[in-house]
């Protein structure tokens, strides 16, 4: 760990920042034209940003900034460590369980800040967005305990270097169909894109965890936004859509899982809370066992069917 | 010459006494009660005859290690019982000298038939007793259910002398050891109502309820302890060593035994009041000892009864001081009554624990003795109901302290203003009693070869059923 | 034969006690029973033909067929402990009458 | 340093202390300081004598073991920092020196059994401190709670007691190195010894079904006393549950048997056990409306978690189980002295009477923060390592049921966790409360201490990992593999340094990013957006009850063990009256009756045989 | 329907108790005993110390026990002590009865006495009385003995009260003769131990069977004994009598 590591690594955000937040832009577009509209330009989702950053903000007390700092922080430094096409800023530091809970520091930081500010929608908001994290997270950690139990490791990297060996049959979504549908969903939920955005919803600006936000700390809310659907669709793209052996073909693949989860948002109506909370725990949880039992008695040397 | 007899004479000689002076009966009787200690410290083991008749013809008094263990655990009991309660004594001071020779008497004899006639001279003054406080109805309940017990007695023992033509119990022992035993089922079967009547077992026990229920603080620790500890005393001489039995009887006794342990437990836990639960759960204790003499585990029933005995002393002089005091021993309406009574309330809770068995108690060291003795024997079903029923002991024990210490209803906070507003004054004779008995509990507890180095030579936790233990009625012949 | 009758009386006593609900009828079956139980113990010291236990003018010798003289001398002490139970017994009636004005167990009521 | 010599002097200076307490009760509490600290210091030393066994009373044997070591430190850390507060909570208490007197005694109880060579010694030492507790948590607002406590643990010792009794009666020794070795070719009676030892375990670690104490006991028992149930003796349930793995050769004697993903049914029962416990014990955090109750729910969870660790027995587990077993300690005990505080100055742990507590004693919140992200397992705090080793342990066995359990826990814990921290630390400050003074210094050291314990052991696990590496060895299971100060999985591994300095590097940057802008304006708490709504009064603010309404009303009509326990004794109850009013009837006859049935019955079993 | 019950029951025990007599030899047939198993046999050839050869009436003198009446010879000398256990008893139950009554005054009065019916009763306690204290006397060599005689005793007493309303017995007078003979049969028996180390050892010389002045302490004993009985039971005949003065 020396000085160059964490230079790749601001170069690492600085890279997803600008990627992610132009391919936002763009998306934008797409679901305008899907609706029917023009769309703002492709760069605006940056003027946002920027605008909210140089507008002076309030604040309601150093719990306030502290959680959205805590929170920037910590979803910057798990990006940090996904790889990007085995690109990796910081070596064997790209544990599974360490991304997925380090994400849960960002989560926590914001929602400590959110309800630092005292307000009661907020507050209900933060309610929302950690119960319908814990409908998504498990489905999806359940089918990453299969795979690591079939290849004996629970590094990005690695799952991504296992399946550039062959074609595209080595990918984990063509071999573990259920468990890449599940994910999927799973990455749906994540994202907050619909049917399961009732926490971060445009709707919801006015009575959800963003209600009090302005001026920089929305603009870095933004940011964080950005960096950490960079981090989920990294995830889904380094395990099931082996990673890339080259930058062009991750971004490649980053770009269509996006854009089809988008495309998907855009067709569907929105869930309530519960009833979220109901659906990942009827069908994608059934189908992460499935597959969960799958890979541990084929690998066992059980035989599923004739 | 060996003076035993005078355990018996003197208190009866001053029985006779006091019919003259009736002011000082209450004086004789504590003279009685601390003569008899003191010969506990000059006689030695051994067997008197009465009228220089040898036996088996001859009655015969016998002091043997487990004679001689009963005479000291009843002697004591009493003389304390006496001094902490002896401002309720009344004019019972007569009946009391009575009930101390006929308790003595049923330990120190050796003749079973002699046993019948101390065993009645006992159960009457226990009746008198009973109707202390115009309690008569349950004392002719007592009475009546007793009276019938020592007829099945009697009836028994007119059995077995039919049988063997004796009735000195060595000699009885020695006769029955050699025949089948299934001849002597219904004699046996007889006695043991007759004893289980006064031991407390059910189903015979049911005037307990009515009797130690409404008992004072005199009254229901001698019941509950002297009395308890020399039916049980004999129960265990005849039942251990001159019935012998190994049969479908032997069976049937431990069901009656086991099941009186876990129902009496049963009915403890279901009540609220301080002397019932403490009533019942003497029934339990008196099932648990009567299971050991049954199974012939002499050492554990004995420490088991001496541990028990001691505790409830304790307990029912304090509960039954309560209740004369307040009129009444619901635990609710006496919430943080030993606020203000640390040393009653220290002591009670002493004799609790060591009840339930707790370490650092004597109670401990008993539970583990009958643990080892019943799982030597390769039996698991009564080792594990036992263990069973100490879990409930506990609950209703704890409740009972943990309600008597702390005061407020559930979800307060244990304050001093919610303390209960029922006054109590207990004399100090009862408040070094009760000290001096839990202090003893404790020192038990801790290093327990106090009590059997000086009674019996060295014995260590872990062996039971030494062979010293096995004590022997040898009549001389 | 006479034990069986002496067994019969002790039974009465036991039946008495079961179905009786008044003290004082509750007591005389008490005695009725010690009375079989004590016939009953009499007639185990018989033996066929003897003689009373008592050395007279008449049979002068301790060879003759006496019979067993130890159960007479256990019945007599039972007498006499039955007459103590009896007369405590009838204290009890007397007082609790005063206190109940009934001899009834069930007009007293005040179960449990 | 003799260890017996250290019992003896512990059981004297609790008297000490009750003499002392009598008189003057303020100075019996910084009594109990002392002690502590004394015992804390002796044990520590005790770590050069290793190995030796000690004697006391004839009966009762020690032993100086890594794993005694190990327990005893944790413990004797918990008892030193929440004796602390004791000074101020002697005002309060009914008997304050008698307080005093059973805190003392039960520390003396747990290091015993810590510390004990023979099952006997464990089972003294063991009802030694059951007893002690139990008189001290009827101190605060509940009995029944205290009798619940005695009643399930008593549960436990009768277990202990049925082993001890069995194995001395198989083997003819009680010495815990020698007395199970017998059993590894007898599976049936094995099967028998190991769930009557293990019982005792789940009862004292509140494992489902036997869970129903801890909320009632940690709610209700003074908030001095509740870190030390919670940190402290519930783990003497994490060594019973070692050693009936750890020496208890449970997987040779059960390898004939049924296994399932490569564990003994038996073993694997357990394990459900717990990952029941862990989804019980969230889902009642999330939903429970008293602060104290929470934290005693999670216990109930971690309580899972350390099981499931320990019982896989392996490199990975079993050293996540034991390391979970010291952060959980610290966490939680610095958790529930926090709120020991807030309780101490508002006289409430309900929830929804709280609030904004954070601008009265940040550094209470800070500590709050720490330890109870620590419960969730949230880098970069000690709770993270142990439980990540856990489920690598679990996805390396491939335990799918147990991993869903263990997922859902840290998932849900974040829910729990995060309940408390905005009802009570954030938001606004109730009219209540406007005037409360800070907490004094003497607070917050132990607050402190623990809490810095807690991110010490989540930034350098080396140290603890290497002590239950001893352990491991000393069972014979291979030690977790470390490399300076990461730990070496055998699918992928952690380095929690370079976690944390990754983290503060991302902080600094976000730092950066933040003051690289304009100023923010600070405005006032009521100053907030409320879509057109005029609210005036602060409780109005403050959101706290039902704080996750539409996830609750999901399993709003769960079936509860409290009412089943309540049942059972209530069946009791009716068994008792009817055998009072079968057997103690006040009519003479029916008990004639009795005999007379009893006596036919005797003829018929002589004419039957 | 409770009755029929208690009856079938009472039955069945019957039935099972009758046939199990007549299973067991000892009890099958009525008077087959062999006094030559039980220890009876050497009370009655009074050599429990030793043998001793036929005992005859008027000749045998210094014998072991010297009652020519076996019953009372077990009675007052082999097994004194249950005969002391039973004066316990009676005592006891008198205090008990005296206990209950103690506070009551007023005497009973069943109906108007006339003078024929005093004047008789006089008579006739006189009679009573003799007969009585000759029972207990005498008690060594015929049948009866100190409870007969004492319960006559008491019965002339009962006598007069029912007859005589004026009639007042000094209950004080009972008492102390109650608890004097008492007190004297057990300093007797502590005499023993003084002479010979054994309670109640007949320290007095047997003399000849079958005369008056024989059998050592046996009459003596016998006669308290009479004395304490007679004493005690006109104590609970007297505070039966006795009513009032009850709260």
């Amino acid at each position: 760990m020396n000085l160059i590591n964490f230079l790749q690594a601001i170069g690492i955000v600085l890279f997803a920042f600008i990627f992610q937040t132009s391919l936002t832009g763009i998306n934008r577009k797409i679901t305008a034209r899907i609706q029917r509209r023009r769309g703002p330009v492709w760069y605006q989702q940056f003027l946002d940003i920027f605008k909210a950053l140089t507008k002076t903000s309030i604040t309601h007390g150093w719990i306030y900034d502290f959680g959205v700092i805590m929170a920037l922080g910590g979803i910057a430094a798990t990006l940090m460590m996904v790889p990007i096409a085995g690109f990796e800023s910081f070596p064997g530091m790209d544990n599974i369980f360490i991304i997925t809970y380090l994400l849960a520091v960002g989560m926590l930081g914001m929602a400590m800040s959110a309800s630092g500010s005292g307000n009661p929608w907020a507050a209900i908001g933060v309610s929302r967005a950690l119960t319908s994290m814990l409908a998504y997270d498990i489905p999806f950690m359940l089918v990453m305990i299969g795979l690591i139990f079939k290849f004996d490791t629970a590094s990005l990297s690695n799952f991504a270097a296992l399946q550039q060996t062959g074609s595209i049959v080595t990918w984990n979504i063509i071999k573990y169909p259920i468990g890449g549908f599940v994910a999927l969903i799973s990455l749906q939920g994540m994202l907050g894109k619909k049917p399961f955005d009732n926490f971060i919803a445009p709707a919801e600006i006015a009575s959800g965890p963003m209600v009090e936000y302005g001026g920089k700390h929305l603009g870095m809310l933004f940011i964080l936004h950005e960096l950490s659907t960079f981090i989920e669709v990294g995830l889904i793209v380094n395990i099931f859509f082996g990673g890339g052996p080259t930058v062009i073909a991750f971004l490649v693949k980053y770009v269509i899982v996006y854009t089809l989860t988008n495309m998907v948002s855009q067709v569907l109506a929105r869930f309530k809370v519960d009833q979220m909370v109901m659906f990942y725990y009827k069908v994608p949880l059934a189908l992460a066992f499935i597959q969960g039992f799958i890979i541990v008695i084929t690998n066992s040397g059980g035989v599923l069917w004739f | 010459m060996n003076l035993q007899i005078l355990l018996i004479a003197i208190p009866l000689l001053l029985a006779f006494l006091s019919l003259l002076l009736k002011k000082q009966s209450n004086n004789l009787l504590l003279v009685a009660g601390v003569m008899n200690v003191a010969f506990l410290t000059i006689i030695q083991k051994g067997t008197t005859v009465i009228g220089g008749f040898q036996p088996p013809f001859g009655i015969t008094l016998v002091v043997d290690n487990y004679s001689f263990m009963a005479l000291v655990v009843l002697n004591i009991l009493f003389l304390t019982t006496i001094l902490m309660s002896r401002n309720s004594i009344e004019e019972y001071g007569s009946v009391l000298l009575v009930a101390m020779a006929g308790l003595n008497g049923m330990i120190l004899t050796g003749d079973i038939f002699n046993l019948f006639v101390f065993l009645e001279i006992t159960s009457i003054t226990a009746y008198i007793l009973a109707s202390k406080n115009n309690n008569y109805k349950n004392a002719f309940h007592y009475l009546v259910i007793g009276t019938l017990g020592s007829g099945l007695f009697l009836f028994g023992i007119a059995l077995l002398y039919g049988m063997f033509g004796t009735l000195n119990m060595h000699d009885l022992s020695i006769r029955i050891a050699d025949v089948d035993s299934a001849v002597i089922v219904l004699p046996t079967f007889m006695i043991f109502i007759g004893l289980a009547v006064e031991s407390k077992l059910m189903p015979f026990s049911s005037w307990v309820k009515g009797v130690l229920g409404n008992a004072d603080d005199i009254v229901a620790p001698l019941i509950a302890g002297s009395y308890a500890a020399t039916s049980l005393f004999v129960f265990g001489r005849l039942f251990s060593q001159v019935l012998v039995i190994d049969s479908s009887l032997k069976i049937l006794l431990l069901t009656i035994t086991v099941v009186t342990l876990v129902l009496g437990e049963f009915a403890a836990f279901s009540k609220s009041k301080i002397k019932e639960i403490l009533l019942f759960s003497s029934i339990g204790q008196a099932g648990l000892v009567a299971t050991l003499f049954v199974s012939g585990l002499v050492l554990p029933a004995v420490l088991q009864l001496i541990n028990n005995v001691f505790s409830k002393v304790v307990l029912f002089t304090i509960t039954g001081k309560i209740a004369k005091d307040t009129d009444t021993d619901e635990i609710a309406e006496l919430r943080g009554i030993f606020a203000d009574h640390k040393i009653i309330g220290v002591s009670f809770t002493i004799a609790s624990l060591s009840l339930l068995g707790l370490p650092l108690f004597f109670g401990f060291y008993s539970k583990i003795n009958v643990m080892f003795g019943l799982f030597s024997l390769n039996i698991y079903l009564i080792p594990a109901l036992i263990l069973f029923s100490t879990i409930i002991e506990g609950a209703y024990f704890i409740r009972m302290l943990l309600n008597l210490w702390n005061t407020g209803e559930e979800g307060e906070k244990s304050k001093l203003e919610y303390k209960t507003d029922k006054i109590v004054s207990f004399s100090k004779y009862k408040k070094i009693g009760v000290l001096v008995i839990s202090i003893v509990i404790v020192l038990m507890g801790i290093f327990p070869s106090l009590l059997l180095d000086n009674l019996y030579g060295d014995k260590t936790l872990l062996n039971e059923n030494n062979p010293e233990y096995i004590f022997e009625i040898k009549g001389g012949m | 034969m006479i034990q069986y009758f002496s067994i019969i009386l002790m039974l009465i006593g036991i039946f008495g006690l079961l179905i009786d609900r008044n003290i004082l009828k509750l007591i005389v079956s008490l005695n009725v029973f010690e009375i079989g139980l004590n016939l009953f113990i009499v007639s185990i010291g018989f033996v066929n033909n003897g003689i009373a236990p008592i050395l007279t003018a008449n049979n002068s010798s301790s060879n003759l067929n006496f019979v067993d003289p130890l159960p007479q001398a256990l019945v007599l002490t039972s007498i006499v402990i039955g007459l103590g139970i009896t007369s405590l017994g009838l204290a009890f009636a007397r007082k609790i009458y005063k206190e109940y004005n009934t001899f009834d167990l069930n007009e007293m009521g005040g179960n449990n | 340093m003799d260890l017996s010599l250290m019992a003896i002097l512990l059981l004297i200076g609790s008297f000490i202390t009750y003499f002392v307490s009598r008189s003057n009760k303020k100075v019996g509490s910084y009594l109990t300081i002392l002690i502590t600290l004394f015992a804390l210091m002796y044990v520590y030393i005790l770590k050069n004598n290793i190995g030796l066994t000690y004697e006391l009373f004839g009966v009762i044997t020690f032993k100086v073991t890594y794993l005694g070591w190990y327990f005893s430190i944790i413990m004797a850390t918990v008892y030193f920092s929440a004796a602390f507060f004791n000074p101020f909570w002697m005002e309060k208490f009914l008997y304050p020196s008698q307080y005093n007197l059973m805190y003392l005694l039960s520390f003396l109880g747990t290091i015993g059994l810590f510390f004990s060579n023979d099952l006997l010694t464990i089972f003294i030492f063991w009802e030694i401190t059951v007893w002690t507790s139990t008189f001290i948590i009827p101190l605060g607002k509940s009995r029944k709670a205290g009798v619940m406590y005695f009643v399930i643990s008593s549960i436990g010792s009768m277990g202990l007691l049925f082993t001890l009794m069995l194995m001395y009666n198989k083997v003819g020794t009680l010495e815990i190195s020698k007395v199970f070795n017998m059993l590894a070719n007898e599976p049936k009676l094995a099967s028998i010894v190991f769930v009557m030892f293990i019982l005792s375990g789940l009862t004292k670690m509140g494992i489902f079904p036997f869970h129903i104490w801890l909320p009632q006991a940690h709610g209700n028992a003074p908030n001095t006393f509740s870190p030390v149930l919670s940190g402290g003796l519930v783990k003497m349930g994490g060594f019973i549950t070692f050693l009936s793995v750890g020496v208890f050769p449970a997987y040779e004697a059960f390898k004939d048997g049924l296994h399932i993903a490569g564990i003994p049914i038996l073993i694997y029962i357990m394990m459900l056990l717990g990952a029941v416990s862990i989804i019980v014990g969230t889902l009642m955090a999330i939903k429970s409306e008293d602060a104290k109750k929470l934290l005693a729910y999670s216990s109930v969870a971690n309580g899972g978690y350390i099981l499931i660790g320990i019982l896989l027995a392996d490199q990975l587990g079993l050293a996540g189980g034991m390391m979970h077993m010291l952060n959980h300690a610290f966490a939680s005990a610095a958790s529930f002295l926090a709120i020991a505080v807030v309780a101490y100055k508002t006289n409430t742990t309900k929830i929804s009477e709280l609030g904004g507590m954070i601008h009265k004693m940040p550094v209470t919140y800070t500590v709050f923060l720490i330890s109870i992200i620590s419960l969730a397992g949230i880098p970069p705090m000690g709770g993270f390592v142990s439980k990540w080793l856990i489920i690598q342990a679990l996805a390396d066995k491939g335990l799918l049921l147990i991993a869903f359990a263990a997922f859902f826990g840290s998932i849900g814990s974040f829910l729990y966790v995060f309940r408390p921290l905005s009802a009570v630390f954030l938001g606004q400050v109730a009219e209540r409360n406007e005037n409360l003074t800070p907490p004094s210094n003497m607070m917050r050291v132990p607050m402190i201490f623990l809490a810095g314990l807690v991110l010490y052991f989540g930034v350098l696990p080396r140290g603890v990992l290497e002590i239950i590496g001893k352990i491991q060895a000393s069972v014979g299971i291979t030690p977790v593999e470390l490399n300076g100060q990461a730990i070496m999985a055998v699918n992928g591994n952690l380095d929690a340094l370079k976690v944390f300095v990754i983290f503060g590097f991302g902080f600094v940057l976000a730092l950066l990013l933040f003051l690289a802008f304009k100023k923010p304006r600070k405005v006032d708490l009521m100053d907030t957006y409320t879509s057109a709504e005029f609210i005036y009064t602060k409780e109005l603010y403050h959101y706290a009850h039902d704080f996750y309404a539409p996830f609750e009303r999901l399993y709003g009509n769960h079936p509860s063990v409290e009412k089943w326990a309540d049942q059972i004794s209530y069946k009791v109850k009716e068994v008792g009256d009817l055998v009072n009013k079968v057997f103690f009837n006040f009519n003479p006859s029916l008990s004639i009756l009795w005999i007379t049935v009893l006596i036919v019955i005797i003829y018929l079993g002589g004419v039957i045989i | 329907m409770k009755k029929v019950l208690a009856f079938i029951l009472v039955a069945i025990l019957g039935y099972f108790m009758i046939t199990g007599l007549m299973t067991a030899q000892e009890f099958s047939t009525y008077g087959n005993v062999n006094l030559d198993e039980k220890i009876s046999r050497n009370f009655i050839d009074k050599d429990v110390n030793g043998k001793s050869d036929e005992i005859i009436y008027g000749q045998t003198s210094n014998p072991e026990t010297g009652s020519a009446n076996y019953v009372t010879s077990i009675i007052a000398n082999y097994r004194i002590f249950d005969t002391l256990g039973e004066v316990t008893v009676l005592f006891v139950s008198a205090l008990g009865v005296s206990l209950l009554f103690g506070k009551n005054t007023k005497k009973y009065n069943f109906y108007e006495s006339n003078f024929i019916l005093k004047t008789a009763s006089k008579m006739i306690f006189g009679l009573i009385l003799v007969v009585g204290i000759y029972i207990f006397v005498h008690g060594h060599l015929t049948p009866g003995g100190g409870f007969p005689g004492g319960a006559m005793i008491a019965s002339s007493i009962l006598l007069m009260y029912l007859a005589d309303n004026e009639f007042k017995a000094n209950i004080n007078k009972f008492k102390q003769a109650e608890s004097l003979s008492g007190s004297l049969i057990l300093v007797i028996g502590l005499l023993g131990i003084v002479t010979s180390g054994y309670f109640f050892y007949n320290f007095l010389p047997t003399g000849t069977v079958g005369e008056t002045f024989s059998a050592g302490i046996i009459p003596i004993i016998y006669t308290l004994i009479g004395l304490k009985v007679g004493s005690e039971l006109s104590g609970v005949i007297y505070n039966f009598m006795l009513e009032g003065g009850e709260q």
